[in-house]
């Protein structure tokens, strides 16, 4: 039997679909354009892409549904409506920031240009497809299509013990995820008989038997995507995942698998699960309260600037499960968006910050003393976006984002999550201070070379009313022009980006719509 | 509409990119932050001036859309409460920017400690005029890392660990109070559906959702004010901070809180607040016997005076519990006075501080009156001014919070309130006694050590604001309660 | 609006005298003289106008609005406070005079003339204030100035403490008047004086009301006027300059505790209660005040003591509630300022050329200063109450107060203070007999011997403008007793003597001297009071009164204090170091879990699903 | 046949499965723990297809596909696996312990971030 597909509805993911394989095929048809030609095809894919999303503003869409002729609830695996397409676009840009972060390593000759693009845009598009699936089979098909590549782009650099046992952990963490996932679909198929949404929510709605499989399997379900999500205590790969990835890569799964994790944990409980929204709602605002206290505390004594941003995203993801704990209703996944865009918005900002230290050979918070005063673009971008993270002025964005956070919990009479919240809100401050205290601070001789450029001997007696708290200089001295131009540019980008929002913070709240 | 009172917020935010940006020397810098002080300081007046009569009116109101799809607007205004509290904040400011004019810090970086200062006045500025809860609470966050900054980096040189422990603390402490203050006002929001002040007014809280609020700002605030058993902060705070950082702090800074209590309490939830009046108030009266009794154990003059400062908040906010007119008056009568006294009081003792190199008792040793003469008068009389003489401002401050819980508001029990008064009257009695201890051992005695340098020129010019001030709120009370007392609601014949 | 003008030009001369310090050292006394001077004209230029019998001048009708009752900023003179402004004003005159003598070439006269000026100012504020508030203010800055007075010589240790002590003392009683000011405010719906005592002529002040506002302003009233149960910082008060005890106990301080039950009578007249406390603490302490002066060794303890007991007198003659009651205490203020004044001016005038403030190292001085000598003995006489001098009309009006209320009226208040009076005037010439005696009589001429002899041999005469004071108050004590008898400026009828209270008056008198003499003349070491056995150690141990504050008060509230700082340092202090360590605590055990092995990762998250689900299927059925 | 049967199986399978991936330090075995995990719920989902008698067949459609997540996994983790024991010439779990959260850990800097 055929049917007929919406394909207006399934263009973008083919889009960036298209662009991956392109990708691919230029580069190797093209070798010698290989610096910079398959990220061009892969952000034309992107743009592609996301020039249909902006298109198919209107009403909800669906594809690939089963007849009605069946006497069950019409079952579409495909629904795209108007939050779908908040969730491409965060993605799709999230991304297209990504490859660019990633290009100048093509040269350098590390990373191989068309498998990397082809790799990313791929996972990408499995993003998209989570964001759109209507029925478990999609779902977890799209989630595996985000991982796979991953595995295999942290793995990607050549010459890299770190990289490989990065890859390893990542994807043996990972497997057992999916497959605990895997059991939680067959578990709840087995008690409703269907993988599609409607035919689940319905089935769940009746008292039955079995109906602790069907929360069972609700659960196990969601622990793959928390694991994506980097909930604890699914989260315990991400710090050496981080460290040992490409810092590009680490950023992306920061930002872009983390969307797709949260993006699936909603798609699967509102629409597979309403019925079971107060089990749900506790369980959630146990993982979310668990998750950023667990985070915060861990990333308190973090030296490693990846490695503190990892536990960072950590805590993060604990307060973007607030909302969904909230019940994920409308204002509930805006504010889940709303605080998801202003996340990716920095947190690409602070790792590409931070890249771009690292590749002026400073990987630690001591290393990048006084990095505002020797590189003002990268530590005043990195020092704004960690304010942004903490939530503090002058980073008005991330405060109102964290606002609207405590709106869902608090509109959901949730105020003991929202006190865990304000506490952990506090923690955090302690440890992106610190950093960005040591981004101001004068630089340490031999660092650097900041030799002539000579803000520094301002606050010199500071310096040494510090004491030990200024590193002994283990930067390597690199000249200031080897940051590549593209790493500036998304640090200015998501820089500007912040600032705009934090003065007109109006824009942000478009998913309130 | 624009009111103009963001020209109160600009011209520190100029001042300070001046101050930062600004060639040559840092003198320099210092004098376009002074600049931009002393425009503020003049135009902060007229809205006091302007609210002569009734002080419910707001003056200078701004009313446009800032966050639209939350429905949060920028709205400013100033009236009764929070006009007086603008006048202050920027006379405060002035005074440290003067001081910082010929005695920068000696760890250096004076350009980047004006600038914070006046991001400081920035933020006071703007919490004191904002109308709108998330205006509001945006602006009372401004001031923390800016504060943060100045105590963990220009505090106490000898102790860097601890001068580090101190502000964190500061900052852990007002921001979990801080984020309890913004859950009640979504609380207010969830209930009313807005977040302006001036609406949430009109339309009124149900009463328990009011106690509920009421509560969860008691907390939020009282970690700022400090109330009794949140105060563990305020002496390290204080002994660690430099002069500007404990003057800014104990003028301005406390202030926000009492503020936003009186504020909300008194406009928003004045139902809901009869719930937990009795507790604020019980636990502003231990503060004021606590505090005057820990005054009395301290070797340290700066924490001497953070302890008393958390008497007279007691005072303040005892005042606030009473829910009357004549407590809110009273309490920001205590607001202004203990900005200008113990402002003073701490821009005399980081003199001492200076000049000595400690504030420890022992160091600073005995006999101040023959040794700086003039500093040791000073002192005396910033010290007489905050035991609560008659004839300066301090007076007014605790004489009307007592009267005020005399007959507090017909909702709340008398009786309960009548001891709370008595203990505060004990209080006054202690606070006066660790006062004239604190002047026997500091400025009297035998000279037995070389003199000091006494009060020099440009201290004699950041002072002598402060000096006027507490005698003219002392002598004219009017001055202050003329536009304080809300038409209408006072019994004036 | 002179009545403004006492007010201000004192202060203003302040100013000038602190503010010129620095330039001329001379111009401080000049204007310490100069202001009060002008003061003292405004002020008799507003007697003048009272006595002649005017409506009561008033001045001024700005007030705050406290939200509640206004405070208004109004000046009320009348008969009683224009007299009151008089005597204090001219005391102050004749102690700037006094004063340039006596601290001839003291580097702190600047601050010594300005503080001189705002006392002066500040009592002015007082008595003429029509506002409780306003009253208040004066009041307490009274104490403030003495408060510097006092700690003049703020280097000797008596001085500081005597100074603490008596600031702290007397604000401890203010607080009570403060909150009887209120509780009066509310009854009476106003803080005017004159309003509240309208109020509490037309009866609108409830007896329970009254008591409850009486007992706590004379809180307020004790603690100034040094009665019990807190006398005893006047005496400590004594290292403070003479010239200064003279300004305190004569015409300001202590004055205004009398001025303020003579001001506020109509509503102590309402509560029983009230005037009994204030008649048993009258009794009590002009007393046991006059036995200590018999037994101190000190010349100007000795006076203070009998300021103590003298103004327990007034506050005796106040507590009978009658109209004669009233004038006599008055009088008995007005009189009492002038001898006391010249008595302590005159101690100065002594203590200067002798050095010392000792009895026992003193004596025979009559030749060595005679005019010191003809003044003080003028004032000890009026002290005793020797007729014709000004004292002796004031205690007789006392006296017959007295006696009128006990067989006519209030006999339960009336007998008591009659025989304490009697017994008070007896203690009274006893020990002014005695320091007469040892101070100015007795063999040793000239040299002083004891311990802490200093030798300013030879001891000559005060300068003029030290003996100038004193000759002006030793006539107004002699001649001053027309006043006593013709009080028409305070608006009361003539003062008629009564014979017999005189007669016994003069009688016990008589006896007292002549004992004192007899066991002076019969003692070796020329002390009388040795006659007092083991009772006069106790004595000059004031009854111990000191060392029980001193346990009873004092220790535990050091106690309480040391007590708050340890509470502070280790029961609320543990709290946010706990925090603080436990979170890096925390910390290291996250960082020890994560020691990268990938398997005990997958076991969290199989434990965690695991349990998860356990929970879920539990809890849902 | 009874659906339980099947359902027994496939969590001795699972069961299993965990335990080697849990307890073998042995990269490949731990990988093969994952498959007997993947095939286990293969199991559920044909058992659970058989006792709906679901007309979709949804149980063997997802069947089908976890097969083909699994050989995709399977290889990449093989490649991965081979990685490994270029770099580190063996494949021992818990060996692998560069990464772990220890300061001395972050150095040397020479494979942090893109670096150098």
């Amino acid at each position: 039997m055929t049917q007929s597909v919406d394909w207006w509805s399934i263009a973008a993911p083919l889009c960036a679909l298209a662009g991956a394989v392109g990708a691919l095929v230029v580069d190797a048809f093209t070798p010698r354009l290989s610096r910079w030609l398959p990220s061009v095809v892969g952000l034309t894919g992107l743009v592609a892409s996301a020039g249909f999303v902006m298109a198919s503003y209107d009403e909800p869409r669906a594809a690939f549904c089963l007849p009605t002729t069946l006497g069950r609830p019409q079952d579409c695996s495909w629904l795209v409506a108007d939050p779908t397409l908040i969730w491409w676009t965060v993605v799709l840009a999230a991304t297209a920031l990504v490859l660019i972060l990633l290009t100048p390593s093509y040269a350098r000759g590390e990373l191989p240009a068309g498998e990397t693009t082809f790799l990313l845009l791929a996972s990408a598009t499995g993003a998209l497809v989570v964001a759109a699936s209507g029925d478990l089979v999609t779902l977890v098909i799209g989630m595996e299509t985000v991982s796979l590549p991953a595995f295999a782009l942290v793995g990607l650099r050549r010459r890299d013990r770190r990289g490989a046992e990065a890859a390893l952990k990542y994807f043996v963490a990972s497997v057992v995820a999916t497959a605990i996932t895997l059991l939680g679909v067959s578990m709840v198929y087995g008690a409703t008989g269907s993988l599609g949404s409607g035919s689940v929510a319905t089935a769940a709605g009746l008292e039955t038997a079995v109906t602790p499989v069907i929360g069972v399997g609700m659960v196990l379900t969601i622990v793959g995507l928390g694991f994506k999500v980097a909930a604890v205590p699914f989260h315990a790969w991400v710090p050496d995942t981080y460290v040992g990835a490409p810092i590009p890569v680490a950023a992306y799964l920061s930002v872009v698998s983390k969307a797709a994790g949260l993006v699936g944990i909603v798609v699967v409980l509102t629409r597979f699960f309403p019925v079971y929204a107060d089990t749900w709602t506790v369980v959630i605002g146990v993982l979310a309260a668990v998750t950023m206290t667990v985070g915060n505390l861990a990333a308190l004594r973090q030296l490693h600037a990846v490695r503190l941003l990892a536990w960072s995203s950590v805590a993060q993801a604990g307060y973007l499960l607030v909302p969904i704990a909230a019940g994920a209703s409308g204002d509930g996944v805006a504010a889940l968006q709303s605080y998801l865009v202003m996340y990716a918005v920095v947190n690409l900002g602070a790792f590409a910050a931070v890249l771009g230290a690292a590749t002026l050979g400073a990987v630690r918070v001591d290393d990048m003393t006084g990095l505002a005063r020797t590189h003002p673009w990268l530590g005043i971008g990195l020092a704004f976006a960690l304010l942004c993270l903490a939530g503090l002025p002058p980073g008005v964005v991330g405060l109102v984002a964290k606002v609207v956070i405590f709106q869902a919990a608090v509109d959901a009479d949730q105020l003991w999550l929202a006190v865990v919240l304000a506490v952990n809100v506090a923690i955090g401050l302690v440890y992106y201070l610190r950093f960005v205290v040591a981004l101001f601070m004068p630089v340490p001789e031999g660092a650097w070379e900041a030799g002539e450029d000579e803000p520094a001997d301002e606050m010199r007696g500071i310096a040494e009313g510090e004491g030990g708290t200024v590193a002994t200089a283990r930067a390597v001295v690199v000249r200031p022009s080897d940051v590549p131009w593209t790493t500036e540019f998304v640090v200015g980008l998501t820089l500007a980006a912040s600032v705009v929002l934090s003065v007109f913070p109006g824009p942000l709240f478009f998913p309130y719509g | 509409m624009i009111g103009g009172l963001e020209l109160l917020l600009l011209l520190p935010m100029a001042g300070a990119t001046a101050a930062l940006t600004v060639r040559g020397r840092d003198g320099v810098a210092v004098w376009c932050g002074l600049a931009a002080a002393t425009v503020t300081l003049v135009v902060s007046i007229w809205p006091w001036v302007a609210l002569h009569g009734d002080g419910r009116v707001f003056v200078a109101e701004t009313d446009v859309a800032w966050i639209e799809p939350l429905g949060i607007r920028w709205h400013l205004g100033l009236d009764d409460l929070s006009a007086p509290l603008v006048v202050l904040t920027t006379l405060l400011t002035w005074c440290c920017l003067v001081s910082l004019l010929r005695r920068p810090p000696d760890c250096g970086g004076v350009r980047q400690l004006v600038a914070l200062v006046l991001v400081i006045e920035m933020g006071s500025i703007g919490t004191f005029a904002a109308l709108d809860l998330i205006v509001f609470f945006v602006f009372f966050e401004v001031v923390l890392i800016p504060m943060w900054f100045v105590i963990a980096l220009w505090g106490d040189p000898h102790d860097v660990v601890g001068r580090r422990r101190a502000a964190t603390r500061f900052l852990v402490v007002t921001v979990i109070g801080s984020a309890l203050v913004l859950v009640a006002f979504l609380v207010l929001r969830a209930d009313t559906g807005t977040f302006d002040i001036v609406l949430l007014r009109e339309r009124g809280v149900a009463t328990g959702t009011g106690t509920v609020v009421a509560t969860l700002l008691l907390m939020g605030f009282g970690a700022k004010v400090p109330m009794w058993p949140l105060h563990f902060w305020l002496p390290d705070a204080h002994s660690k901070a430099p002069t500007v950082g404990s003057v800014l702090l104990a003028g301005v800074l406390l202030k926000l809180g009492t503020y936003g209590l009186l504020r909300f309490w008194r406009d928003v939830v004045p139902d809901g607040a009869v719930a937990v009046a009795p507790y604020l108030g019980a636990l502003g009266v231990v503060g004021i016997v606590y505090g005057a009794l820990a005054c009395l154990a301290q070797r340290d003059l700066k924490r001497l005076i953070a302890y008393s400062s958390i008497g007279h908040m007691g005072f303040v906010l005892l005042a606030i519990s009473v829910l009357t007119p004549q407590g809110a008056l009273a309490a920001n009568y205590g607001n202004v006075a203990h900005g200008v006294i113990t402002g003073l009081l701490f821009f005399v003792v980081g003199a001492v501080k200076d000049r000595v190199g400690s504030s420890d008792l022992d160091v600073v040793g005995e006999a101040l009156y023959a040794r700086a003469p003039r500093l040791g008068a000073i002192f005396a009389f910033a010290a007489l001014a905050s035991l609560g003489l008659p004839g300066l401002a301090g007076f007014w401050g605790e004489m009307l919070a007592l009267l005020a819980a005399f007959d507090p508001n017909p909702a709340l029990a008398r009786s309960t309130y009548l001891v709370l008064m008595v203990i505060a009257a004990v209080g006054v009695a202690l606070t006066a006694v660790y006062f004239v201890v604190a002047i026997r051992r500091v400025c009297q005695g035998v000279a037995d050590r070389d003199a000091l340098p006494d009060v020099a020129t440009d201290e004699w010019v950041s002072w002598t604001p402060l000096v006027l001030a507490t005698v003219a709120l002392g002598i004219f009370p009017v001055l202050m309660l003329w536009s304080a007392v809300p038409a209408g609601l006072a019994g004036s014949p | 609006m002179t009545a403004f003008a006492v007010i201000v030009l004192p202060i203003i001369a302040a100013i000038s005298a602190v503010g010129a310090a620095h330039r001329w050292e001379r111009a401080a006394p000049a204007f310490g003289i100069g202001g009060t001077a002008a003061a003292w004209a405004a002020a008799v230029a507003v007697g003048v106008q009272q006595w002649g019998g005017a409506d009561p001048s008033v001045v001024g009708d700005g007030y705050v609005d406290t939200g509640g009752f206004p405070i208004s900023f109004v000046l009320r003179v009348d008969q009683l406070s224009a007299s009151m402004l008089v005597l204090a004003t001219s005391v102050a005159l004749l102690v700037q005079v006094y004063s340039v003598g006596y601290l001839r070439g003291d580097p702190r006269y600047p601050s010594y003339v300005a503080f001189v000026c705002l006392f002066t100012s500040a009592m002015a504020l007082v008595v003429t204030a029509d506002d409780l508030f306003v009253l208040l203010v004066g009041w307490e800055v009274m104490g403030a100035c003495s408060y510097l007075l006092i700690g003049h010589h703020w280097e000797l240790e008596p001085a500081r403490a005597g100074a603490v002590k008596a600031f702290v003392m007397t604000r401890v009683g203010d607080l009570g008047l403060l909150v009887g000011i209120f509780v009066l405010g509310k009854a009476a719906e106003t803080y005017r004086v004159s309003g509240v005592i309208e109020a509490a002529l037309a009866g609108e002040i409830g007896t329970g009301t009254a008591t409850t506002a009486c007992l706590l302003v004379l809180c307020g009233v004790v603690g100034k006027s040094a009665q019990f149960p807190l006398h005893t910082w006047l005496p400590d008060a004594m290292p403070g300059p003479t010239p200064i005890s003279a300004l305190i106990h004569a015409a300001t301080m202590v004055a205004a505790g009398v001025f303020l039950v003579a001001r506020l009578l109509p509503v102590f007249v309402l509560s029983d209660v009230a005037l009994g406390v204030l008649s048993a603490v009258a009794v009590v302490t002009m007393l046991g005040a006059s036995l200590f002066a018999l037994a101190a060794d000190d010349l100007k303890r000795v006076l203070a003591w009998s300021t103590v007991s003298q103004l327990a007198l007034m506050f005796g003659a106040l507590s009978l509630g009658t109209v004669d009651g009233y004038a006599a205490g008055v009088l008995h203020l007005l009189s009492h300022g002038v001898f006391k004044a010249l008595l302590f001016l005159a101690a100065g005038s002594v203590i200067h050329a002798v050095g010392t403030q000792r009895l026992s190292s003193m004596g025979g001085l009559r030749r060595a200063m005679p005019w010191t000598f003809a003044t003080m003995t003028v004032g000890f006489a009026a002290l005793a109450g020797v007729p014709p001098l000004v004292g002796f009309f004031s205690k007789d009006a006392v006296l017959a107060a007295a006696v009128d209320a006990a067989f006519h009226g209030e006999a339960g208040r009336g007998w008591p203070v009659l025989v304490a009076a009697l017994l008070t005037t007896v203690l009274t010439t006893a020990y002014c007999v005695r320091a007469w005696l040892m101070v100015f009589l007795g063999a040793r001429a000239g040299q002083v011997t004891g311990p802490d002899a200093v030798v300013v041999a030879p001891v000559h005469e005060s300068p003029p403008e030290m003996v100038g004071p004193l000759g002006v108050l030793a006539a107004l004590g002699v001649l001053g007793g027309v006043a006593v008898l013709r009080p028409t400026y305070l608006g009361l009828e003539p003062e008629h003597l009564h014979v017999g209270v005189a007669l016994t008056s003069i009688v016990l008198v008589g006896l007292s001297a002549f004992v004192v003499v007899a066991e002076w003349s019969r003692s070796q070491r020329c002390e009388p009071a040795e006659v007092l056995g083991p009772f006069r150690t106790v004595l000059a141990r004031e009854a111990s009164y000191d060392t029980l504050l001193d346990h009873a008060v004092v220790r535990p509230t050091w106690r309480l204090s040391r007590l708050t700082a340890v509470v502070e340092s280790d029961v609320v202090e543990p709290y946010p170091r706990g925090a603080d360590t436990g979170a890096g605590w925390a910390s290291r055990l996250l960082r020890w879990f994560h020691d990268g092995d990938v398997q005990r990762y997958v076991t969290v998250i199989v434990l965690g699903a695991v349990s998860v689900a356990v929970v879920v299927g539990m809890v849902r059925p | 046949m009874p659906v339980l049967l099947p359902l027994v199986v496939s969590s001795l399978l699972f069961g299993i499965g965990v335990y080697i991936v849990l307890a073998r330090r042995h990269a490949v075995l731990v990988l093969m723990g994952v498959e007997l995990m993947l095939n286990a719920v293969n199991l559920n989902l044909v058992a659970f297809d058989a006792y709906w008698h679901d007309v979709l067949d949804s149980g063997q459609v997802l069947a089908l596909y976890v097969i083909a997540i699994a050989a995709a996994e399977i290889g990449l983790g093989l490649a991965i696996v081979l990685l490994v024991y270029r770099s580190h010439r063996h494949i021992d779990l818990d060996q692998l312990r560069e990464l772990a959260d220890r300061d001395d850990a972050d150095y040397p800097r020479d494979s942090s971030g893109v670096a150098s």
